[in-house]
């Protein structure tokens, strides 16, 4: 019974593995980009069930959310704005025969022995004993919270997440900064069916948002896979024509914007002052700490992921009928 | 354990893939699908070798890093998008502006 | 082998048949219209026989609940879906397919 | 009962690989999304018998996500702005 059990396993994995390296290749090698940004979609959706085949089921929620959302959204918006033709108006000056050579060499030596040297490590990591599983397990009691993955991340290892934070301001403050936001949709009439859809949806987003949030604190889940889904439920907003006030575009948005990295740094410093080292929460208060923390940056997580699909900052006039594709929609004007 | 080599050897495929679609490939969008890719080789590696302990459970510090990593080829991601529009805008062009034959597509 | 399980099983095998056909017909149909016929299948019959296969089995009424909302969830999704896709291909100028 | 699970998984795994086939073919974008949405729906399937598999509820979570957002890719698709229609028209 049991060697049927490792079989099934043994070739589900093969299977699955076969199945996301083609993919890989077919979808870096289709001339047809659409088809590529589908096949991506659908290698999304596999690799979530290779973590979930790995155990880790945490990466795997995260996948789901972000591939299924918003890496989704992201390229068919980027794809519809660039086109998917490969044109270019300069005009390509003839090589020499040697200078054509060069690049097919140099990939051809660079790739396989980048290959092999990838390999040799992965034997050597092998016999490495595994995981920190077990200093985890131990120091969870003292972490504030009673899941691994979370302790790891909003304690053992904040630091990380802090900086999380801000590479995702960051990537804001650049898209910001390249472009103003541009309409994200057509202006054809939308689909009763659609907007039911939508109001159906929403909701059940809000909650499992807060579900998973909520779980995060003893079993897979937390922040960024709730902020994660909860911007892709903006995201749907968005796309059915929900839109942000524009009183609400400027100082509030961006307080919303910003308000997980500020607290999450606020508290780095406090904790600073007080025992010496950054986001070490004294013992009593870790939890309530740590809960803070990750409220307030799931909210600002899902507004950034929100934003940057968008992929502009809001119309600096705002009195301008066109100004109906910024961040987020109704769901933050309360 | 030999699970955990299957997964880290088809990692380290996908990252060797994308590496060759990222230097090879000339539509921007492309390149980009292709820097997604070699990061979901490098995620599957790490999990893979945090999850070769007990059968079922991997291993929370390579996960916790994983999951900073996801957000950060997001960001990756948006960003390189919002440059390629940009580029787009402003030379007409969808890739960059090489003047080169030899690259295969 | 209990009476539960044997229930699970033969649900678990009716299941089979709708996802194959949607799949065959996602291939073998002529036109898009017919494929979408063929996808609706998976969604409605193929996955609520794998819940209500699991939900014989479910041990608590959280976990039936959770299967019920994945399933119905799925269903509006994708009857919406189908709707929005079949419009568009309507507006975009497909013609059905006639033999 | 788990080899019957992971049987199932596996057979419905053994569908989204075939199924790649129409996403390759097209012929029109809309072809390759409604494969890309039947592929959700098996992916569904299957987290839901790997859950029960291993006894893991986590999973039915990922399950649960998949189900609430497989709407997000298509409506984008449909709603979206698409400055070139060569994509529609070409084969």
């Amino acid at each position: 019974m049991a060697t049927l059990t490792m079989e099934l396993t043994l070739i589900f994995d093969l299977i699955l593995l076969f199945t996301l390296i083609s993919m890989a290749w077919l979808l870096l090698a289709s001339t047809d980009l659409f088809r590529a940004v589908v096949l991506f979609i659908a290698f999304g959706l596999l690799l979530s069930l290779a973590w979930v085949r790995l155990g880790a089921a945490d990466v795997a929620l995260a996948e789901a959310a972000i591939g299924a959302g918003i890496t989704g959204a992201l390229l068919l918006v980027g794809l519809g704005r660039l086109g998917s033709a490969e044109r270019c108006r300069f005009t390509r000056v003839p090589l020499t025969f040697l200078q054509r050579l060069s690049a097919p060499l140099l990939i051809g030596i660079m790739i396989p022995s980048i290959t092999l040297i990838l390999v040799l490590e992965l034997r050597l990591l092998a016999d490495v004993a595994p995981g920190q599983q077990g200093l985890v397990n131990a120091l969870l009691d003292i972490s504030g919270s009673g899941h691994g993955v979370t302790a790891v991340l909003m304690n053992f290892r904040a630091w990380d997440t802090l900086l999380e934070k801000g590479v995702l301001l960051l990537a804001l403050i650049t898209i910001w900064s390249l472009d103003q936001a541009r309409p994200l949709v057509h202006e054809d009439e939308i689909s009763p069916q659609l907007t039911g859809l939508a109001r159906l949806l929403l909701p059940i987003v809000i909650i499992v948002a807060g579900f998973v949030l909520w779980q995060g604190a003893h079993a897979p889940g937390g922040a960024f896979q709730a902020g994660a889904l909860l911007s892709a439920g903006i995201l749907l907003a968005t796309l059915v024509g929900y839109t942000l006030p524009a009183r609400r575009q400027r100082l509030s948005l961006r307080l919303l914007l910003t308000a997980g990295f500020w607290v999450f740094l606020l508290i780095a410093a406090t904790t600073l002052l007080t025992s010496g080292y950054p986001l070490s929460y004294p013992q009593p208060l870790a939890g309530g700490l740590i809960l803070l923390i990750e409220l307030v940056a799931t909210a600002s997580i899902a507004t950034i992921l929100a934003a940057v699909v968008v992929g502009g900052h809001p119309p600096d006039n705002l009195s301008v009928p066109e100004d109906d594709s910024s961040a987020s929609p109704k769901k933050r004007r309360k | 354990m030999s699970m955990a080599l299957l997964y880290a050897g088809s990692g380290i495929i996908l990252f060797s893939i994308g590496l060759h679609a990222l230097l090879v490939r000339r539509h921007l969008l492309r390149k980009i699908l292709a820097a997604n890719i070699m990061g979901s080789g490098v995620f599957m590696v790490f999990i893979a070798m945090g999850a070769r302990g007990d059968a079922g459970v991997a291993d929370p510090v390579p996960q916790a890093m994983v999951l900073t990593g996801i957000v950060v080829s997001l960001c990756f991601t948006a960003v390189a998008i919002v440059l390629a529009v940009r580029i787009n805008h402003l030379t007409g062009c969808t890739t960059l502006a090489i003047d080169e034959e030899s690259a295969i597509d | 082998m209990l009476l539960s399980d044997l229930l699970t099983a033969l649900l678990l095998f009716c299941s089979l048949p709708f996802f194959l056909a949607g799949t065959l017909g996602l291939l073998r149909f002529p036109d898009l219209y017919c494929r979408l016929h063929a996808l609706t299948k998976a969604d409605n019959l193929g996955l609520g026989l794998v819940v209500l296969a699991l939900m014989i089995q479910a041990d608590s009424w959280q976990v039936v609940i959770r299967l019920l909302l994945t399933w119905l969830l799925i269903l509006v999704a994708g009857a919406t879906v189908a709707h929005l896709i079949a419009r568009k291909a309507q507006q975009d100028g497909h013609q059905p397919w006639r033999h | 009962m788990t080899d019957l699970y992971l049987g199932v998984a596996l057979f419905l795994l053994l569908t989204i690989a075939i199924g790649l086939v129409r996403v390759l073919r097209g012929p029109t974008a809309t072809d390759r999304m409604l494969a890309a949405q039947l592929f959700g729906t098996t992916a569904v399937a299957i987290l839901l018998l790997l859950g029960q598999a291993s006894g893991n509820s986590a999973i039915w979570d990922v399950a649960l996500i998949f189900a609430l957002l497989t709407a997000v890719a298509a409506v984008t698709f449909v709603r979206r702005k698409d400055v070139d229609t060569a994509t529609e028209t070409k084969t």
